[in-house]
């Protein structure tokens, strides 16, 4: 081969990948269009603003799911997981407001981060250390995290204390030059999870375990390890949004995060990331949770599907998405 | 002959103090012992070659010495001390690398990726990604890889993908480099780089072991030569002390025949298929070409020219249209792989890992795969034919297994190959084609399978064999084509058929109309 | 209030998940048709949503994209939509709140309340009452949610009293095959119950099956709850197993509806709290809580 | 080598292999064990036909499940689907039912397992021709499916003709020598299941492409054939588990098998049958649907744990079963 040839090709290669890359915002781009269109008022400054905010919660869980994905894991305690770290945050608040008052809240939120952290852990050691399938493993946690908060909340509901309401209310309503801080937040944690995913020797390894966890050992990788660390990073984006969870519903009951597994898993998906692991897009997935979330919020705006086939139509339009996304999508 | 060169074994002296020394080394899988007592010195600035039949335990050995097994018995010493990897890291540590005979590559990453993987460059908290892949372009070059730094492994075509592997190996200053059948996927000019290579690390000292079936390459390379048979030691010569038939039978333990078989001369039957402006990729290959009963087409070119493409978009597993293909009388313009399957037409892939064999399987359900039709006229399958299946193409083939239910994945390379050869035929074809038929495949078996080519064309069937060997496309075909940049460039028939001849229309940048000549 | 000017009516309700979350919306529905018959100026939005979370969702996107005159909603919980209510009131929207009330009451303009204490403590007082104070009972509970927890509660407080002795409680989700399955081992593993209290209709008739394959004839009473079309029928037929019910009429919705809509129709303006009270239905009165029509 | 010499290799040293088969039956041993400690009415025949008669759907379904999963496959599906099947039957039951009397049953049972084929045909040909994930698809025919029968029962329930009910509850409640209907029915599905997945050319080529399909494309086996038939299985085998399910209680609502698709699954890997295709154990999966049901029984049996933990002791069991079948099966 001549070296024109060669140097003819790399350029032709990185517009394939980088228009495959594109393929969940084109998604995207086509679900606001279509919102647009059926309902003049989905354009609003004020719809806009609420669906973004709105969709931080799968998009900062969905930020850790890519990583567990592309080891080739999978989560599916996320949503109780969720729900039991809510539960956890709401009683230390409770118990340390009266002494520390508004200091509660970062304690509070601190002690969130540690143990959702190290609720990922144990699923992460479950199934490294047991070798048992991803799968079996945190559809197990998941009950015991339901289960956990079913009785944290004596199967009612457990409500953060009045006293912290106010001083808690602005992470999830208030606003940094207009810009809500969830959607801040969903930046940051999304850029740093990006930057650790692709910038970092962690990262590399995370995707090569993924990719062929057998390379990745005899290259020196302890793909246990990389696949645990996975799991702790899963269980710290969930706390992260369980803190932005809070002020916005003040109150964890045995239902909260149901299914929001499911909503992740796709969000991940849709954003370009293999089930199968080895490759993983962060904005993808920040893109993903935006679409359930707008095509969540048309049909709330839309009046024309009965109530009942509400998640049909969604179902379908996911399918379309994706099938979109195929087409445009290299290969 | 063979007992005079017993003799003489291990009689030399040793000039410097080994490296690496494997003390009585053994390995068992299970019941099975696949390697034992095996004694070897290997010294810095030496190019050390194991030869042996597939299966013999050459990759089992090389295992063991690179921390990617553990023995059952024996001991290692290093410069005097005694050591015991863990696993590959250790090794790696301790100054030993293994490039694998299959790839051991993660295909989602990057070529600078894979070389880095494990020990990657980083700045402050963050990979150093212009530095590595600076770094590994150098390497690339090196081992003359076109491949790029950038680019993903699996889109790579398999001999890249070798390269890459070797490469690396080379990226760290190692003392103890073993290369199992780097060759096996390299055509001529890559293999020449790549002894120059080896030159290179044994002048600077550090010491290579060498696996290869190719003769020759050990002949001009080697400084010593080990020879194993059924996981046994015979011995080690230095290797001016033996010519590549000694190598041969020692490996054997008798004496060799002819290696190819005589030839059918042209035919001049009527094509049972004939391919008319066969297009693949969308014009990226294009070819047309016939095949007639009772001859062996060879098909050659460099590495990339393209002859994997056409042929697996002739068989329908690449997108590909032509104006018609005609085979066995059937008409086909858009070959799709059942279609071109039951009209007689089967193909023996490169890449034996991927596409090739199930290697989790048993011996039963790979060889079956493709014949399941022809074997089991019913929906329900004949298990009791499926064993006898499976005894004879053991026999046949002369696969050495110690016990039938062992997986695919557990046969020596070469093995596999024979394995997979075994299963193609099983569909009883009219036109075989066989992408490199001897990747791998020892000296022994490879006249065995020349012959059985032989015997299949005697039978007025066709064969076409691409293969990156040229001794091998001389010695077998009756009419070679040559690619180059995915389209024809040459057509050779009877003493033609050399492989100055070969290389050159392979080379030679002759113009585009050429190019596009029928074939 | 003019006649000319136009009004629009958001109605957020639980989806039909279940029996009477579908009920809900059937009503819901039907109204919605009848409102908007009626007057031709008012709009009615109904969104359903399956979760609290997604009901703060479907709140804050009717609010900002209509000029809501009126809200009614039906809360998953209390706690969790206190607030997002809160905000829609802010922007002088009328709200009326069915069923569950909000942990601040002020915020509301119109409450038309279920009591599920009430469901509950009745359906307890008359068992009390015909078991003569005594006797072994198993209890099947729906979706950990605040709705079945006043159920229990109500039930429980009033059992305590007794010498009823409640042998098992276990959560059965609303899911008729569920309580099938958890009365089968509950029958399996207490050779004698004297009655079943199943906290919503739905169950009660996974229970009755369970009971009827055992052919268990020690079971005196199989009681529900909810007012299922399925068990009034029974009732009115004189049951002997399962002679009462307690309504809980998913239809609450829709009267809630008609009272916020006479607001906008030039009618008396209504405000304040109706309680529905949940008298026992019995064959007497069974006729009043049947609505052949409904799919509950 | 002589041909002395290859009569003479073993044909197999299959002791391991059958070893690690037989771990969810050990599983399923040790956990009746466990069951028979805690309760003395849990060996009551009674106790065990119902716990037996009652797995049946999840037995049925997953020998489906297995089919999709050997092929690297997912359905999510199941659980909607049968209640969409469930929901067309009744209604073409009692549509039939003034003309045709008691033989509307078996005439409806054969529209369910119409029904049910074509809603797998479905799926599999989104996936295999829309080359989509079988995630995203079946979640989204899984909110199609749910949403239909929601539509269909108007958010309430839709009940089998009172005529019919008798004629028809047998299928369910009644017995042969003995041995209840469903159980027969689940033996008959899974000995049928167990013929084609080991016994015919279609069996061979579906483990073949679950465990590398481009292996599977170079030996000439139509991929996307053999993918899509697997979900017709499944579609199949969800209408076997509806015309079991009817007779029962005699109506479908929304909730109608809901979360059946998570115990499905759970039941195929429980029973020895790998998430990433390749290797399917029939009997293993009705093991596996045992498991759960046993474990479950267990539960309301015993009187230990409080009504909110119960989903936490399920988890921590199944995560217990699967440990042990890991150290008592081969690697
Ligand atoms: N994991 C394993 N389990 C059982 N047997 C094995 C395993 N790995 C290798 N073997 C057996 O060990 C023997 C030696 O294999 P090895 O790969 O070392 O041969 P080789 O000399 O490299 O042959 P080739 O030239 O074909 O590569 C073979 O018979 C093979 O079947
Ligand atoms: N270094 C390379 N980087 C990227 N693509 C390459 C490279 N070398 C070859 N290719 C691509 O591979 C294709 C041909 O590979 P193919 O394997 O068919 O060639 P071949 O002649 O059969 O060689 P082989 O001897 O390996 O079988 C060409 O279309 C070419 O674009
Ligand atoms: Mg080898
Ligand atoms: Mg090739």
């Amino acid at each position: 081969m001549s070296s024109a040839e060669i140097a003819a090709i790399p350029e032709n290669e990185g517009f394939k990948i980088r228009w495959g890359d594109c393929a969940p915002f084109i998604a995207l781009a086509l679900i606001i269009l279509l919102g647009a269109l059926i309902n003049s008022n989905f354009m609003s400054t004020n719809n806009i603003l609420n669906v973004i905010t709105r969709s931080a919660f799968i998009a900062i869980i969905g930020v850790g799911a890519t990583f567990v994905i592309a080891t080739g894991g999978l989560d599916l305690s996320i949503g109780s997981m969720m729900a039991f770290v809510v539960g956890i945050m709401i009683m230390a608040m409770n118990a340390l407001a009266p002494s520390l008052g508004a200091w509660a809240i970062p304690v509070g939120a601190l002690v969130a981060l540690v143990v959702g952290s190290l609720c990922g852990l144990l699923n992460g050691l479950i199934i490294t250390v047991g070798r048992i399938e991803p799968f079996i493993v945190t559809l197990g946690t998941m009950g015991i995290f339901r289960a956990l908060i079913t009785y944290m909340t004596d199967g009612g509901s457990l409500s953060i204390d009045r006293s912290l309401r106010s001083a808690y209310r602005p992470v999830y309503f208030g606003d940094f030059l207009g810009i809500p801080y969830p959607v801040i937040i969903t930046l940051v944690i999304a850029s740093l999870g990006a930057f650790i995913l692709y910038r970092t020797k962690y990262g590399r390894r995370v995707t090569a375990v993924g990719s062929n966890s057998d390379v990745a050992r005899f290259s020196g990788v302890h793909v246990g390890r990389v696949r645990t660390m996975a799991f702790v990073i899963q269980g710290f984006c969930v706390a992260v949004a369980a803190i932005c969870y809070v002020p916005r519903l003040g109150a964890a009951t045995p239902t909260t995060g149901q299914l929001w597994e499911l909503q992740v898993i796709t969000a991940v998906v849709i954003g370009g990331t293999l089930l199968r692991g080895g490759k993983a897009h962060i904005w993808g997935t920040v893109a993903g949770a935006l679409i359930l979330e707008v095509i969540a919020n048309v049909m709330v705006l839309s009046d024309m599907v009965s109530e009942y086939l509400v998640a049909a139509v969604q179902g379908t339009i996911i399918i379309i998405a994706m099938l979109a996304h195929r087409f445009t999508g290299p290969r | 002959m063979i007992s005079r060169l017993l003799e003489t074994s291990g009689a030399e002296n040793a000039p410097t103090p080994p490296v690496l020394h494997a003390e009585a080394l053994s390995k068992a899988y299970g019941p099975i012992t696949v390697l034992s007592d095996v004694t070897l010195d290997i010294r810095t600035g030496e190019v050390h070659a194991i030869i042996g039949e597939n299966g013999a335990g050459k990759s089992t050995l090389m295992k063991l010495l690179s921390g990617h097994a553990a023995p059952t018995g024996g001991t290692m010493a290093m410069a005097g001390e005694r050591i015991a990897f863990a696993d590959a890291v250790q090794a790696e540590d301790a100054g030993i690398v293994l490039v694998h005979q299959e790839i051991l590559l993660a295909p989602d990453l990057t070529v600078a990726q894979n070389l880095f993987l494990g020990r990657e460059l980083s700045r402050f908290f963050s990979v150093d990604d212009r530095k590595m892949n600076r770094r590994s372009a150098e390497v690339l070059e090196r081992v003359g890889s076109t491949a790029r730094p950038l680019s993903r492994v699996g889109d790579l075509p398999l001999a890249q993908r070798q390269l890459v592997q070797i490469a690396r190996a080379l990226l760290d200053d190692r003392k103890v480099i073993i290369l199992d059948e780097p060759t096996a996927m390299l055509a001529n000019d890559e293999v020449d780089a790549l002894l120059d290579i080896v030159r290179n690390l044994r002048a600077q000292g550090v010491a290579v072991l060498y696996i290869s079936h190719r003769l020759e390459e050990v002949e001009t390379l080697a400084d010593r030569v080990t020879v194993l048979r059924d996981g046994k030691m015979i011995g080690t010569w230095p290797a001016t002390e033996l010519d590549q038939r000694q190598m041969a039978e020692l490996m054997v333990g008798r004496e060799l025949s002819m290696l190819y078989p005589p030839k059918r001369g042209l035919s001049a039957a009527d094509p049972v298929l004939t391919v008319n402006d066969l297009s693949v990729d969308h014009g990226k290959t294009m070819g047309s070409f016939t095949v007639r009963p009772g001859e062996v087409l060879g098909i050659g070119g460099m590495i990339g020219a393209g002859r994997t493409e056409l042929i697996e978009g002739l068989m329908g597993l690449r997108p590909a249209q032509a104006d018609s293909i005609i085979l066995n009388g059937k008409n086909v313009t858009q070959p799709d792989v059942g279609t071109m399957m039951s009209a007689g037409l089967v193909y023996l892939t490169e890449d034996r890992k991927g596409k090739g064999l199930l290697l989790n399987e048993g011996l039963g359900p790979n060889l079956t795969l493709q014949a399941l039709n022809n074997l089991n006229p019913n929906v329900r399958l004949d298990r009791r034919k499926e064993t006898s299946t499976v005894r004879r193409a053991v026999q046949d083939y002369d696969i050495r297994v110690r016990t039938l239910s062992v997986e695919a994945g557990q046969l020596s390379g070469g093995n596999q190959q024979k394995l997979l050869l075994a299963k193609v035929m099983l569909a009883d074809p009219s036109v075989v084609i066989i992408d490199e038929p001897t990747r791998g495949i020892d000296i022994g078996n490879k006249s065995q399978i020349y012959s059985f080519i032989d015997d299949l064309v005697r039978a007025g069937k066709a064969c076409v064999v691409i293969s990156s060997e040229l001794p091998e496309l001389v010695g077998l075909s009756d009419r070679v084509l040559v690619m180059r940049g995915g389209r024809f460039v040459a057509e050779l028939t009877g003493e033609d058929i050399t492989e100055q001849n070969i290389v050159y229309a392979a080379a030679s940048s002759g113009n585009d109309t050429e190019g596009r000549k029928r074939a | 209030h003019a006649q000319d000017k136009e009004f629009t009516i958001a109605v957020s309700i639980p989806a039909a998940t279940h029996g009477w979350t579908g009920g809900v919306v059937y009503h819901a529905q039907e109204a919605e048709k009848q409102l908007e018959a009626a007057f031709p100026n008012i709009d009615v939005i109904i969104s359903t949503a399956s979760s609290a979370t997604a009901q703060v969702s479907s709140l804050e996107d009717l609010s900002a994209t209509n000029d809501l005159d009126a809200l009614v909603i039906l809360p998953f919980t209390s706690e969790e939509l206190t607030g997002p209510v809160e905000q829609v009131a802010s922007n002088g929207t009328f709200i009326t709140v069915v069923d569950r009330g909000l942990s601040d009451p002020s915020i509301q303009d119109l409450y038309v309340a279920g009591d599920n204490i009430a469901v509950g403590a009745n359906t307890a007082d008359w068992l009390v009452d015909k078991l003569g104070g005594e006797g072994e009972i198993v209890v099947l509970r729906g979706i950990p949610t605040v709705i079945d927890d006043e159920r229990i509660k109500g039930f429980r407080d009033v059992i305590d009293q007794s010498d009823i002795k409640i042998l098992d409680i276990q959560y059965a989700n609303w899911n008729q095959d569920e309580a099938f399955t958890l009365m089968q081992d509950y029958l399996g593993k207490y050779p004698k119950i004297d009655a079943v209290w199943a906290n919503d209709d739905d169950m009660l008739l996974g229970v009755l099956e369970a009971v009827d394959q055992a052919g268990r004839t020690d079971i005196k009473y199989a009681l529900g709850g909810n007012g299922m079309k399925q068990v009034i029928e029974m009732v009115k037929a004189g049951d002997e197993r399962t002679p009462i019910s307690t309504p809980y009429a998913p239809s609450m919705i829709a009267s809630a509806m008609y009272m916020t809509a006479a607001q906008f129709a030039g009618q008396a303006p209504m405000r304040g709290s109706f309680k529905l009270d949940a008298p026992l239905i019995t064959p007497e009165n069974a006729d009043q809580f049947y609505f052949p029509d409904s799919p509950f």
